[in-house]
C-alpha cells in the first residue's frame, strides 16, 4: 500500500517535470549570465574586497542568511543536546571510554591533530581569498576534535566551555554586523572596516573577522553535536516502563515521570 | 527610531547571552523583557507602518542584489501579536516549566522561535523566508519534542520528517524562482513569473504551498498537528497554536497572492480550508483527549480563516485578520488552562476532568469564557469575527461562498457540541472540593488572554481604524 | 548534441525523486533520513547547476589572472546554506531516531502508531 | 570532455542513490551515501564550484556519515530485528508499542 502510494506519487511528480523540462529547464549551453550574478562580479570588489565572490555573496551580500544559517545549526546542536540527555548508556561507554582505538590510531591523530587545527584555521582566514571559508574550516576543527575522542585522548569535552565560545562567537557575529550601524546609511552588517589591498591576506574588512566567528562557532557546535552523541550521558531516566499505557502517565513540566505533580 | 532590525537582532542575542551564562534567573528575565521590548518599538512603528511600509537596508546594499527587509502595517500587527503572546506565555512558563529539565535551553529555543516568526514577517527575499521558515522548523521540533515520552518523540518525528519534505519543495520553488527571475527578491520574481509561461508558475506555486503549507497545516499536510500539538508542553502547544501557525498562514497567503500572482490559487485554496474545516472538526468531535481536541479545533479554525483570506476581497481578508486575533487569544488561553487540567488531574482525558470547576474555579470560567468566543456565542469577540467571515462570503456570492457559509455553521455547531460537552464535565458534580487554582503568574498570563477575547469586541472600532492597511498587506507587496 | 547542464538537470531531478520514493515508502526511520539526504543532495546539485554556463570559469579573482566568463556565484552561496541546514536537521532526525529506540526499541515505522501516517 | 565525465559520474550518482535506497544492510546504505556525497563534491568541482565542493565533501561527506554511523551504533539491536518477519518483530515490541499508542490516537 505504502509503495504504491509512492510509485503513484512520484509517478506524477516525473510525469509532470518530465512534461515541463524540454520546453524550460534546459537551454541548450547557456553562453551568457542573465540573473543578478553578473552585477554582484562586477561589484564585489567595490563592495567587500573579496577576491571570492562566493565569499562575499555568503558572509556580505547575503549576510542575514548567514546568521540565519548559523543559527539553525546553533539550535541542531541544542536539540542534540536536550534529546541526548535522555539516551542510555549501554553502548558508548563500551565502544569508546574503554576502547582506545589501537596504537595506530593513537599515534596517527597525536601526529596529525595540530596539522588539521592549522588547515583548519587556514581555510577558515582565507575565506576571501581561496575556496573555503568559515563552515568546511570549522568542520575541520571540528573533525581534528573528534579524532580525539575517538583515539580516547579526551573522553569527555568540556561542554561548558564549548557552550560558552558558541554564544562569544554568535555574539561577535552580531556585534561585527552592529558595527554597520554606525556607517552612514545605518544598516546591519555594513563592511565598515577598512577594506585593505585587494587579494591579500589583509583585506576584505570585517569578512576575515566574521568567517573566524563563523568557524569558531561551526567547529564549538559541530563538536557539541558529535561530543554528545558519542558520550555516555548519565543516564537519569528511570527504565522505560512498557507497562504503563500513556494516558495516566501525566505529563507534568518537563520530560518527567518520577517527578512529583505540584 | 531604533531600527526594525532589532526584531530579529534582539532575541537572537538573548539566546546567545542565555547560553553563555547559562543562568535560570537570567534567562527568564531576558525572556520577558525581550518580548516586553520589541512590543513597545512594534507600538512606535505602528502609526507610521500604518501610512507606508518602512523598507529596512541591509548591510547597505539594496534590492536586487542584496536582502531587502520591509516592516509593513501587517508586519507590525502580526509581530505585536507574536511578542504579546510569546511575553504572556514565557510567563506562564516560569511557573508551568519550574520543575522541568533544561529550562535555559527552553527559553533559548523560544527566543529562536521568536527570531524566525520575526524575520519571516519582515523578510522580502525568498530564500531568506526559506532560512526563517528552517530556523521556525527546527525550534518547533525540539519544542515539541520537549516531554521526551513515546508519543513526543514518536510526533517530533514525523513533524521533521513532513517538515523536510516541505523545505525540499520549497527550495525547488525557489530554484524555479531564480531560474526565471535570475534574482531573489520577491518583487523581481513576481514580475518575472508574471511573463513566465504558466506550466512553470503552476509548479513552482504547488510546490510552495506545500512546502510551506507544511508549517501553516493546510488541509493535505496537516496530519503532523494533532500529534504534535497534543504532545507538548502546553505552553509550547499555546506558541505552535496561538501564533506559529497563523504566523506561516499569512506569510504563505501573502507570497501566494503576490510572487505567484500569475496563477490564481484562490479557488484551489477555498477547497482546502473548507476540507480542513471539516476534518478538523469531525475528527475534533470524536476525541476524548482535551488537548488532541483543542489540535483538531485548530485545524478547522485555520481553515476558516484561510477560506477568508482566500475570497480575494478586502472584507474577507480584514474579516480573516480579525478571526485570526480571536483564534490567537482563545487558543493560547484553551491550551494553558488545559495544560493546568493536565497538572492537577494527571490525565489528559476529558471525563476525568468531572467536577474540575469546583477545584480551580477561576480557570474553569476563563475556560469557558474562550471556549464560547472559540465558537462564537453573541456577546464574546470570537461572534463578531465569525459573523464578518460569513457576511463577507455572503457579499461575495457564488456557489463556492455559499457553500463555504454552510460549510462553516455546520462546523460550529459541531464545534459548539464538543465544547460544551467539556464545560458541562467541568463543571459536573464532584466530591473533591480542594482548591487547587493556578499559580498567579499563569493566572495572570491566562486572564489577558481572555480579556482579549472577551473584550476584543470593544476593540473593534479601534480596529476597524487600522486593519484596512493591515489587510492590505495580504495582497500585496510592500 | 547533450549540454552538461541537461545532464545535470535530469540528474538532481532523479536524485530528488529517488529520496522522496524512499520516504515515503521506507519504513525503517534510518532509511528514511538517508532518504532525505539523496533529496537534499539533488537539491543542491539543481541549485549549483542553475548557475552553470558552459566555460565558466571558477567565481575566484586571482592575480595575474584575466576577468573571463564566469559561473553564477549566487546559487553557490545558496547551497552552502542549504548543505549546512540540511546537516542540522539530519543530526537533530539522527538523536530522535536514537531516542525513540532507546524509548520504544524499535526504528520500524509500522510497530510505532504514532508514525503511521 | 567534461560533458562525458559529467555524464559517467552522473549515472554514478543515480546508481549510488538507487543502491543506498534498495542496499538490505543498513551499514552500507550509509556508506553508499557518503560515497555519494563525495561523487557529488567531485561534480561540484568540474561545475566550477570549488567552494560548495569543500564544504559538501566536509559536511556532507564526513561529519553526517559519522552522526549516521553514531545513530547505527545506538539502534544497532534494532538492526538483527530489521531483515526478520514482519510477526516476530510484532511479537517482541509489542508491549512497547501499545505503550505509546493506547490513548493518545484514540
Amino acid at each position: 500500500m505504502r509503495k504504491l502510494a509512492g510509485i503513484l506519487l512520484i509517478g506524477g511528480l516525473v510525469f509532470y517535470m518530465a512534461s515541463l523540462v524540454p520546453a524550460l529547464f534546459m537551454p541548450s549551453a547557456r553562453t551568457s549570465l542573465d540573473s543578478i550574478g553578473t552585477p554582484i562580479i562586477e561589484s564585489s570588489e567595490r563592495v567587500s574586497g573579496s577576491a571570492n565572490v562566493v565569499t562575499a555573496i555568503v558572509v556580505q551580500y547575503r549576510g542575514l542568511d548567514t546568521l540565519g544559517e548559523v543559527t539553525v545549526l546553533f539550535l541542531s546542536a541544542l536539540g542534540v543536546a536536550i534529546l541526548a540527555s535522555g539516551l542510555r548508556d549501554d553502548v558508548f561507554s563500551s565502544m569508546f571510554a574503554q576502547d582506545d582505538g589501537g596504537f595506530i590510531l593513537q599515534a596517527g591523530g597525536r601526529f596529525l591533530f595540530p596539522f588539521i587545527i592549522l588547515i583548519g584555521v587556514y581555510i577558515i582566514l582565507h575565506g576571501h581569498l581561496s575556496p573555503g571559508g568559515g563552515f568546511p574550516g570549522g568542520v575541520l576543527i571540528a573533525t581534528a576534535l573528534f579524532i580525539l575522542i575517538l583515539t580516547g585522548e579526551s573522553s569527555h569535552m568540556p561542554h561548558r566551555l564549548l557552550n560558552v565560545l558558541e554564544g562569544i562567537a554568535g555574539l561577535g557575529f552580531i556585534g561585527l554586523g552592529a558595527l554597520g550601524f554606525m556607517g552612514t546609511e545605518q544598516s546591519f552588517l555594513t563592511n565598515v572596516l577598512p577594506k585593505g589591498e585587494y587579494m591579500t591576506l589583509f583585506s576584505a574588512g570585517f569578512i576575515p573577522f566574521i568567517y573566524a566567528m563563523v568557524g569558531m562557532k561551526v567547529a564549538s557546535e559541530l563538536t557539541t553535536v558529535v561530543a554528545t552523541l558519542t558520550e555516555a550521558p548519565v543516564n537519569t531516566e528511570a527504565p522505560v516502563n512498557t507497562e504503563a499505557p500513556v494516558n495516566t502517565e501525566a505529563p507534568v513540566h518537563g520530560s518527567t515521570k518520577e517527578k512529583g505533580r505540584p | 527610531m531604533v531600527s526594525p532590525m532589532l526584531f530579529i537582532i534582539a532575541p537572537l542575542a538573548a539566546a546567545f547571552v542565555m547560553i553563555i551564562f547559562n543562568n535560570r534567573g537570567l534567562a527568564i528575565a531576558l525572556s520577558l523583557l525581550t518580548p516586553l521590548g520589541l512590543a513597545l518599538l512594534g507600538l512606535s512603528w505602528l502609526p507610521l507602518t500604518l501610512v507606508q511600509a518602512q523598507p529596512i537596508l541591509v548591510a547597505s546594499i539594496p534590492a536586487p542584489l542584496g536582502i531587502p527587509l520591509s516592516l509593513d502595517a501587517l508586519g507590525t500587527g502580526m509581530a505585536l501579536l507574536v511578542a504579546a503572546s510569546a511575553l504572556l506565555v514565557v510567563l506562564y512558563s516560569t511557573v508551568y516549566m519550574q520543575h522541568g529539565h533544561k529550562q535555559v535551553s527552553y527559553y533559548a529555543v523560544v527566543m529562536l522561535l521568536l527570531t524566525a516568526s520575526f524575520g519571516l514577517v519582515l523578510t522580502r527575499d525568498i530564500f531568506n523566508l526559506f532560512v526563517f521558515f528552517e530556523i521556525l522548523c527546527i525550534s518547533s521540533y525540539i519544542l515539541v519534542s520537549w516531554e521526551q515520552d513515546g508519543a513526543a518523540l514518536e510526533a517530533s518525528f514525523k513533524y521533521m520528517v513532513l517538515g523536510s519534505i516541505g523545505s525540499t519543495f520549497l527550495l525547488v520553488a525557489i530554484a524555479l524562482a531564480y531560474r526565471v527571475a535570475g534574482s531573489l527578491d520577491m518583487a523581481s520574481v513576481a514580475t518575472a513569473f508574471a511573463a513566465a509561461p504558466r506550466g512553470y508558475v503552476v509548479l513552482a506555486s504547488v510546490m510552495f504551498l506545500f512546502g510551506i503549507g507544511v508549517e501553516a497545516a493546510i488541509f493535505p499536510v496537516n496530519t503532523w498537528l494533532p500529534d504534535a500539538h497534543s504532545s507538548a508542553p502546553s505552553s509550547v502547544s499555546a506558541l505552535l497554536s496561538g501564533f506559529v501557525i497563523e504566523l506561516a498562514l499569512v506569510i504563505t497567503f501573502r507570497v501566494l497572492s503576490t510572487v505567484f500572482a500569475a496563477v490564481n490559487m484562490l479557488p484551489v485554496l477555498q477547497v482546502l480550508a473548507l476540507a480542513g474545516v471539516l476534518v478538523g472538526e469531525f475528527s475534533a468531535f470524536g476525541q476524548k483527549d482535551l488537548k488532541r481536541m483543542l489540535a483538531y479545533s485548530s485545524i478547522s479554525q485555520i481553515g476558516i480563516m484561510l477560506f477568508a483570506f482566500s475570497l480575494g476581497t478586502p472584507t474577507g481578508a480584514q474579516a480573516g485578520l480579525s478571526h485570526l486575533l480571536m483564534h490567537a487569544g482563545a487558543k493560547s488561553a484553551l491550551f494553558l488552562i488545559a495544560g493546568y487540567f493536565i497538572v492537577r488531574t494527571g490525565s489528559r482525558l476529558i471525563e476525568d476532568y468531572q467536577g474540575l470547576g469546583r477545584r480551580m474555579p477561576v480557570s474553569a470560567a476563563l475556560f469557558g469564557l474562550a471556549a464560547l468566543s472559540l465558537v462564537g456565542a453573541p456577546p464574546l469577540f470570537g461572534f463578531f469575527t465569525k459573523f464578518q467571515i460569513l457576511s463577507a462570503a455572503a457579499d461575495m456570492g457564488g456557489v463556492m461562498a455559499w457553500f463555504g457559509i454552510a460549510v462553516i455553521l455546520f462546523g460550529t455547531v459541531l464545534e459548539a457540541i464538543y465544547l460544551f460537552r467539556v464545560i458541562r464535565v467541568l463543571f459536573g458534580s464532584s466530591e473533591q472540593t480542594a482548591r487547587a487554582e493556578m499559580e498567579w503568574p499563569a493566572l495572570t498570563a491566562v486572564a489577558l488572554f481572555t480579556a482579549l477575547v472577551v473584550f476584543g469586541a470593544l476593540l473593534l472600532p479601534t480596529l476597524s481604524s487600522m486593519i484596512g492597511p493591515i489587510a492590505d498587506g495580504l495582497s500585496t507587496l510592500h | 548534441m547533450i549540454s552538461t547542464a541537461q545532464i545535470l538537470y535530469v540528474t538532481s531531478f532523479a536524485l530528488i525523486l529517488i529520496g522522496l520514493y524512499a520516504v515515503v515508502t521506507q519504513r525503517n526511520l534510518i532509511r528514511i533520513v538517508i532518504g532525505l539526504n539523496v533529496s537534499d543532495v539533488g537539491i543542491n546539485l539543481l541549485l549549483v547547476t542553475l548557475g552553470f554556463i558552459d566555460g565558466g570559469k571558477v567565481p575566484i579573482f586571482a592575480p595575474g589572472q584575466a576577468a573571463g566568463l564566469m559561473v553564477d556565484p549566487v546559487p553557490q552561496a545558496l547551497v552552502l546554506t542549504s548543505i549546512v541546514i540540511g546537516f542540522g536537521v539530519t543530526a537533530l532526525m539522527l538523536t530522535l531516531v536514537m531516542r525513540i529506540y532507546a524509548h520504544h526499541g524499535t526504528i520500524d515505522a509500522s510497530r510505532l502508531r504514532g508514525l503511521k501516517w | 570532455m567534461t560533458t562525458w565525465i559529467v555524464l559517467a559520474v552522473s549515472l554514478l550518482l543515480i546508481l549510488m542513490a538507487l543502491a543506498a535506497i534498495f542496499s538490505r544492510s543498513l551499514a552500507s546504505a550509509i556508506i553508499l551515501l557518503s560515497t555519494l556525497s563525495l561523487f557529488t563534491a567531485l561534480l561540484f568541482v568540474l561545475v566550477a564550484a570549488p567552494d560548495v565542493a569543500i564544504t559538501e565533501a566536509a559536511i556532507g561527506s564526513a561529519l553526517t556519515t559519522v552522526v549516521f554511523v553514531l545513530a547505527l551504533y545506538r539502534t544497532r539491536n534494532a538492526l538483527a530485528a530489521d531483515g526478520k518477519s514482519a510477526k516476530n518483530a510484532a511479537d517482541e515490541s509489542s508491549v512497547a508499542l501499545r505503550s505509546s499508542s493506547e490513548g493518545t490516537n484514540a
